[in-house]
């Protein structure tokens, strides 16, 4: 099948991401950048959790005096609901439905710049609580851990609204279906790492 | 599983049972979804109770875990067949990544 | 293509180069970046040992020495020995196992070019106001400390070169699983493409650690970040251990394609297959994953407690039984066999001994007690120069004598090859072999200089006489290098006359295409086993169709020579330069303005016509 | 191909040459060892060397038949032997059975030296020193004791002594080859272990044991060497008493040479150099060697000959001695004169006669 072939919803095949050999190692050569990022995250949260309200003297904000229950809570929701979206819009990219996954793209990119947002508020805030990334190791530790997801989060941003744009006018085809398909891997693992964040950051922090 | 070239030869009866599989599946997404939420849900409840730290640590981190398996599985289609590698390199990373976790909360402790 | 063996004037061939995604002409780059990188490391080394050749001497000054040290371990390693490393996977990988190309010929080059510049960049701290000095480990509470420019050439040299590294482990691995030719099963593959496989994983596991410590070690260098500040709740020890989470196996990336490239020379010369052909395979998979259990054994002194030190000194000791079956494998293969001493020949079989040798000292080392005793000191130079230079090296210049004719098209002077083998070996036996009786005696490493009176005069001496005949080995080797270029006579596919993979069944170089049909492939040794038939080339497993190729692009170039530019704006943002941020923005500009042109931008690359390919009958696989 | 063996020849000779030349000086050599520890650590790398020596014969055993008898005689194809379980099955097991008999002594000796209980006791008894390395030099503390001293460590033999060590820059390691492995000094914590040092070795390598500083930490790394004065108990206790002793700094006779250096010193001097032994400064704030008994010592610095001479040179130009110390440039320049007289007064800094 070649790449600039042109598609009705009959001719189009059951997996448009893996259909010809550029689109399987861009699948494969995706899954195996993910086994990367893995590692590299799992890095970042070692050193979060040895670092974890390592402070130069005990009047210093800690994980406990610092994350709030609400904010989490709706960051985590908007970041999950994005990832549902995602789900939808591969769904109709499956389908050959070129519109319906613009769409839904657009309700991801938009959760995602919600989810931002809300981060973004919330690193304000606690700098105004004197835990800046140069105050304490541990202030450092939480900054690059949850702000390396947030540049993670902003890049999707940037990539999705790219593809948005530049495929606007061309419809599906098998050159630009395994571009859509990578992006929401790459939208769901960014959930997957945020869950870890909300469960051994936030909450365990709250918990002590 | 539901995403196989199908050749049965009519086209049209292809066609109808890929939609339904994916609808199906569509199905299963949603349910995994509500799990998720669900899960999360649980997880800032057992927080918010401010129950013994010991036992909500290890709760928390298991749910989210199981919440972790609905995403990889279903929203990213790891179930799905023509995964084998994606699946050994993702675990291969999860084990050295477990691995640097396990010693940063282990041997660091200065 | 016709065009393709035209002559081209020297601005073509540049522009050719620059913007080539060939992995044939890509491994050419690697290779002459490494080779150069090779030399500088090289000179690196002659000087630490003329500075120690002598008691008390004042060659170079305390400080420099300690950046001649840290460059030459850090080039070494990272531009010299990877690169040179990738050159051969490069080269040869896609052609054992019957590909066209690797799987993203496109970001084959952006790994070459941010490999180029990252290291560029390094290098440039020699000019620029002092080159890093905290060792090649780089540990955390010096690093910090270090004043100047230093370490932050190091941090973000490593980390560009790092991310080409990583794209290209990722690359080869998808290429290896997706694009195998028609019956090249897993256990059909050579050797090379196996260590090749296992050493891509390490890669994309081992780097991620090294990203994270280099960004951790630059933030706090340059934006004020407290991870190694211990007054400020931060820990040195995390630094140590994100090093070597990635530097054993890092060392292990190393070794598994050296001992790739012997596989291979030994099946060849001896005119034998592999002993032991799966149990290879499986000692490779398992030095992998051994290799990442272990690391702490770099770590023992530090005080980890004896709990740790005990669990990694017997994993580490576990990783001596998959080797010791390679060793034998080998040494079984030539049993029996009809052995040839040819120059590569020459290499693997000197490497047996040598590098026995540096792994049971590597055992030593392992058993963590008398490790206490051993560590930083020249022991410990000494065991790794052995598994290095008589591993690793050793494979290099054994694969540049065999891979030459497929690289170049023409064979490099046997008898200048055999006089290179002797004086470096000679040479390597010499410098490292007293190293071991220095460090026993008292001779801590990374010294500048040394008191007399201590009984590590003579030693020294010795040593640094040994590394005059490895320089002049060195340059009998560049000597034949030029004298074989000015001859160029071509050879045939087969040159050394008993090759047994694929990439002997094709022409020497081959051509842009690699096969005009993709091979069928009817068990190990594919290309023998026709030869053993009576045919002279590879049965077709596809008719003769139109083949699709990538264009050439000149945007790796581009994004990864922004990222040099925004290196500077990055570095001298500490000194509240006022240009530093926006020629930090300008190079970020320039690297995502290439990556956007290349996602915006339709490329889908160009046919060669069946009827092109009918003209060229003497390239590619012969029917 | 009869250059290969007689080079191997050769190279055997010359490297038997070299193991018989000698195993390294006593006061440095690990290969001499002088202590518990050491000795400990010598038993394993010898168990280990043979274990390796063993590995090597077979391999090159193996290596010379192979390199005698298979070598390309015509153009005969070898049969294409696939592998025998057998031989691999043999040599997968007898290395794993060498591993474990080197594995069992590594985890017991690792265990047994990183064993300090008895200096964490309550009230012990055991002799402890807080080892504190700063860039380029070394501090000891005896906190029980209540002395201090820097750049020579004075141990008592035949009994173990704990060590506490820790970094007040960036990271060193406390290394005295020939009395047992060591150990890093790290800026982050305090780090435990103990060596014993020997009495009739200590006597063989002239009492005087060279200590080493074996982890990188800038230009002078190679010239941050301290010494070892390993004396009998009795000689130990004196030696303590005396330093105790040295309450204030000894006024020297008016007049004299030593006067007139002692008034220069207490000018530009003091404020690092102590020269009473009770420091109650804590370790932070000891910019500088302690010099009670600086005219006792081996060397200056660790490294220059002990003289007045070497010493004038040290305080004229330190830098030129130890590359990047941080004496260089903290005090005025000092003329002829007055450097003989700083001579004269540091010299004479002693507690024993
Ligand atoms: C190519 C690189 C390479 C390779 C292959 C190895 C291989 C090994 N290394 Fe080495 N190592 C380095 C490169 C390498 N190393 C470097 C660069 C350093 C220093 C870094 C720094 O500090 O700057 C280092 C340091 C180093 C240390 C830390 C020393 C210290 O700083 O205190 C240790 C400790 O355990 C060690 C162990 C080993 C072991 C057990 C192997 C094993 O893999 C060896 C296995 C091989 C054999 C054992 C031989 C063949 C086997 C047989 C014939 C079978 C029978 C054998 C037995 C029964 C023993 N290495
Ligand atoms: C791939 C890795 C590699 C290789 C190949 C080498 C090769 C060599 N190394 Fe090194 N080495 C390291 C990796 C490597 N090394 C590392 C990681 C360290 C630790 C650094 C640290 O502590 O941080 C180290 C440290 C190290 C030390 C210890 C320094 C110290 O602790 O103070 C010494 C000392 O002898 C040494 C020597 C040598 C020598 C003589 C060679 C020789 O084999 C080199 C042979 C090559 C040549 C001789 C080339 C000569 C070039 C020419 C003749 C060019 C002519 C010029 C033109 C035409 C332009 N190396
Ligand atoms: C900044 C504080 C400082 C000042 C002021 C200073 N020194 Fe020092 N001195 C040091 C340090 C630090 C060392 C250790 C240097 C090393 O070995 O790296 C040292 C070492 C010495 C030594 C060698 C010590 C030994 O134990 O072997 C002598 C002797 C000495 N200083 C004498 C002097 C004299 C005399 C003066 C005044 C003229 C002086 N110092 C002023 C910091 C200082
Ligand atoms: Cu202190 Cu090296
Ligand atoms: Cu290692």
């Amino acid at each position: 099948m070649q790449a600039e072939e042109k598609f009705t919803y009959e001719t189009w095949p059951a997996e448009p991401e893996r259909s010809t050999l550029e689109s399987k190692n861009k699948f494969l050569g995706f899954w195996l950048f993910l086994g990367g990022e893995t590692v590299l995250f799992a890095s970042l949260f070692a050193t979060y959790i040895a670092l974890k309200d390592k402070v130069p003297n005990p009047s210093m904000p800690h994980a406990k005096d610092l994350f709030e229950l609400p904010l989490t809570f709706v960051a985590t929701i908007l970041l999950l609901t994005s990832s549902l979206t995602s789900v939808y819009a591969i769904y109709h990219m499956k389908n050959f439905a070129f519109k319906k996954m613009m769409l839904w793209f657009g309700i991801t990119a938009l959760l995602g710049a919600g989810f931002l947002a809300s981060e973004i508020y919330e690193f304000t805030k606690y700098v105004h609580e004197h835990h800046t990334f140069t105050s304490s190791a541990f202030g450092s530790a939480f900054y690059t851990l949850v702000g390396f997801h947030g540049g993670h989060v902003a890049f999707g941003l940037l990539w999705c609204l790219t593809l948005m744009i530049r495929n606007a006018k061309r419809g599906l085809n098998l050159y630009n279906a395994p571009k859509f398909y990578v992006f929401s891997l790459y939208w769901h693992f960014i959930d997957v790492v945020w869950v870890f964040i909300f469960t051994v950051v936030y909450l365990m922090g709250m918990v002590g | 599983m539901a995403n196989q070239q199908l050749n049965s030869g009519n086209q049209r009866v292809d066609i109808e049972y890929r939609r339904r599989k994916s609808a199906e599946e569509m199905r299963y997404q949603i349910v995994s979804f509500a799990l998720m939420i669900f899960l999360t849900l649980i997880a800032f409840a057992a927080v918010a109770i401010k129950f013994n730290p010991w036992y909500t640590a290890p709760f928390i981190i298991l749910l989210a875990v199981v919440q972790v398996i609905f995403q990889v599985y279903y929203f990213m289609h790891m179930s799905h067949k023509g995964h084998e590698a994606p699946s050994l390199f993702l675990y291969s990373g999860l084990l050295v990544g477990l691995l640097t976790i396990l010693t940063f909360s282990t041997i660091v402790w200065w | 293509m016709s065009t393709y063996t035209q002559k081209k004037g020297f601005g073509a061939t540049l522009w050719d180069y620059l913007t080539t995604v060939d992995h044939k002409k890509i491994a050419i780059l690697y290779f002459i970046a490494g080779g150069f990188f090779f030399l500088v490391g090289g000179i690196e080394a002659i000087f630490i040992r003329i500075q120690l050749a002598v008691p008390n001497n004042d060659f170079v000054s305390a400080g420099v020495y300690n950046e001649i040290m840290t460059m030459h371990g850090t080039t070494m390693i990272f531009l010299a020995a990877m690169p040179l490393i990738f050159a051969f996977m490069n080269a040869v990988m896609p052609l054992q196992i019957g590909a066209r190309d690797v799987a993203f010929p496109f970001v084959n080059a952006i790994s070459f070019w941010m490999f180029f510049f990252g290291g560029v960049f390094l290098n440039l701290g020699w000019f620029l106001g002092g080159a890093p000095d905290a060792g090649w480990t780089n540990y955390a509470s010096l690093a910090t400390h270090s004043k100047g420019h230093g370490v932050d050439f190091y941090v973000i040299g490593l980390q560009i070169s790092g991310f080409g590294t990583l794209m290209g482990g990722i690359n080869f691995l998808a290429t290896i699983i997706n694009m195998r030719a028609p019956g090249m099963t897993y256990m059909r593959m050579p050797l090379f493409t196996w260590t090749t496989f296992v050493t891509s994983a390490l890669i994309l596991f081992a780097f991620p650690p090294l990203t994270v410590g280099l960004f951790l070690m630059m933030f706090d260098r340059m934006f004020g970040a407290k991870f190694f500040e211990v007054a400020m709740g931060g820990n040195t020890v995390i630094w140590e251990h994100l090093f070597w989470i990635f530097g054993h196996p890092e060392v292990y990336i190393l070794i598994l394609p050296a001992f790739g490239i012997f596989s291979e020379t030994f099946a060849i010369f001896s005119r034998k297959r592999l002993f032991g052909y799966s149990s290879m395979v499986f000692a490779t998979v398992l030095i992998g994953f051994l290799g990442f259990m272990v690391w702490a054994h770099h770590m023992f002194t530090d005080g980890l407690g004896p709990v740790a030190n005990a669990i990694f000194a017997v994993a580490t000791m576990a990783i001596g039984v998959p080797t010791g079956i390679k060793i034998f494998n080998w040494l079984f293969t030539m049993w029996g066999g009809s052995v040839k001493f040819t120059t590569p020949m020459h290499y693997a079989f000197a490497f047996i001994p040598s590098f026995v040798i540096g792994g049971v000292t590597g055992v030593m080392l392992a058993s963590a007690a008398a490790d206490y005793q051993y560590h930083d000191t020249y022991f410990v130079v000494a065991h790794f120069h052995y598994v290095i230079v008589g591993g690793v090296v050793f494979a290099l210049l054994c694969g540049t004598h065999l891979y030459w004719p497929k690289m170049f098209g023409t064979m490099l002077n046997e008898t200048l090859g055999k006089i290179t083998f002797w004086l470096f070996f000679i040479g390597f036996h010499l410098t490292f072999f007293i190293q071991h009786f220095l460090g026993l005696w008292g001779m801590p490493r990374r010294v500048f200089t040394y008191l007399p009176g201590q009984g590590l005069n003579n030693g020294n001496l010795i040593s640094s006489i040994g590394a005059a005949f490895m320089a002049v080995a060195v340059l009998i080797l560049l000597l034949n290098v030029i004298i074989t270029s000015v001859k160029n006579e071509k050879v045939g596919n087969d040159p050394w006359g008993d090759g047994r993979t694929l990439e002997w069944s094709v022409s020497s170089p081959p051509p842009f295409y690699n096969f005009k049909q993709l091979p069928l492939v009817r068990g190990l040794d594919a290309y023998w086993l026709e030869k053993m038939e009576g045919k002279t080339g590879m049965t077709p497993a596809e008719p003769l169709g139109d083949i699709h190729m990538p264009n050439s692009s000149i945007l790796p170039f581009i994004m990864a020579f922004g990222l040099f530019i925004a290196a500077f704006g990055v570095m001298y943002h500490v000194n509240d330069k006022p240009w530093a941020l926006p020629v930090m923005i300008i190079g970020l500009l320039i690297t995502l303005g290439s990556m956007l042109i290349r996602s915006v931008k339709d490329d889908h690359g160009f046919h060669i016509h069946k009827e092109d390919l009918i003209d060229n009958n003497n390239k590619g696989v012969k029917a | 191909m009869k250059r290969l063996a007689n080079w191997r020849l050769i190279s055997l000779f010359a490297i038997l040459a070299l193991v018989l030349s000698g195993c390294g000086e006593p006061f440095l050599s690990t290969l001499q060892p002088a202590g518990e520890v050491a000795d400990m650590q010598f038993n394993l790398m010898k168990l280990s060397t043979y274990i390796m020596i063993g590995v090597i014969l077979v391999v090159t055993i193996i290596f010379i038949i192979v390199f005698f008898r298979f070598r390309r005689k015509d153009d005969t194809i070898p049969e294409q032997v696939e592998g025998s379980h057998k031989l691999e099955i043999l040599w997968t097991v007898i290395p794993i059975l060498l591993l474990l008999i080197l594995a069992v002594p590594t985890v017991t000796t690792t265990f047994k030296l990183a064993d300090v209980s008895a200096a964490d006791k309550k009230d012990s008894k055991a002799l402890v020193i807080n080892v504190r390395a700063h860039l380029y030099w070394w501090d000891f503390e005896y906190p029980n004791q209540k002395i201090v001293t820097s750049q020579e460590l004075v141990v008592p033999t035949n009994q173990k002594v704990y060590f506490n060590l820790k970094a007040m820059d960036v990271k060193h390691a406390f290394w005295i080859p020939a009395v047992g492995g060591k150990m890093d000094v790290n800026t982050d914590n305090v780090n435990k272990f103990w060596l014993e040092f020997d009495g009739k070795k200590a006597k063989e390598a002239g009492n005087l044991f060279y200590g080493k500083c074996a982890e990188l930490c800038g230009p002078s790394h190679g010239l941050m060497d301290f010494k070892v004065k390993a004396v009998s108990k009795d000689q130990f206790d004196a030696w303590v008493k005396s330093m105790q002793s040295v309450t204030a700094p000894q006024k020297a006779p008016d007049g004299s040479l030593v006067a007139q250096g002692q008034a220069i010193f207490n000018q530009s001097c003091i404020g690092c150099h102590a020269v009473t032994p009770s420091n109650k400064l804590p370790d932070t704030a000891r910019l500088a060697p302690n010099l009670t008994n600086f005219g006792d010592r081996s060397r200056i610095a660790g490294i220059l000959d002990h003289n007045e001479k070497d010493l004038k040179n040290w305080i004229r130009n330190p830098e030129k001695y130890k590359p990047g110390n941080m004496m260089a440039g903290k005090y005025p320049k000092m003329n002829e004169q007055e450097l003989d007289a700083l001579a004269a007064y540091l010299m004479s800094l002693k507690v024993q006669q």
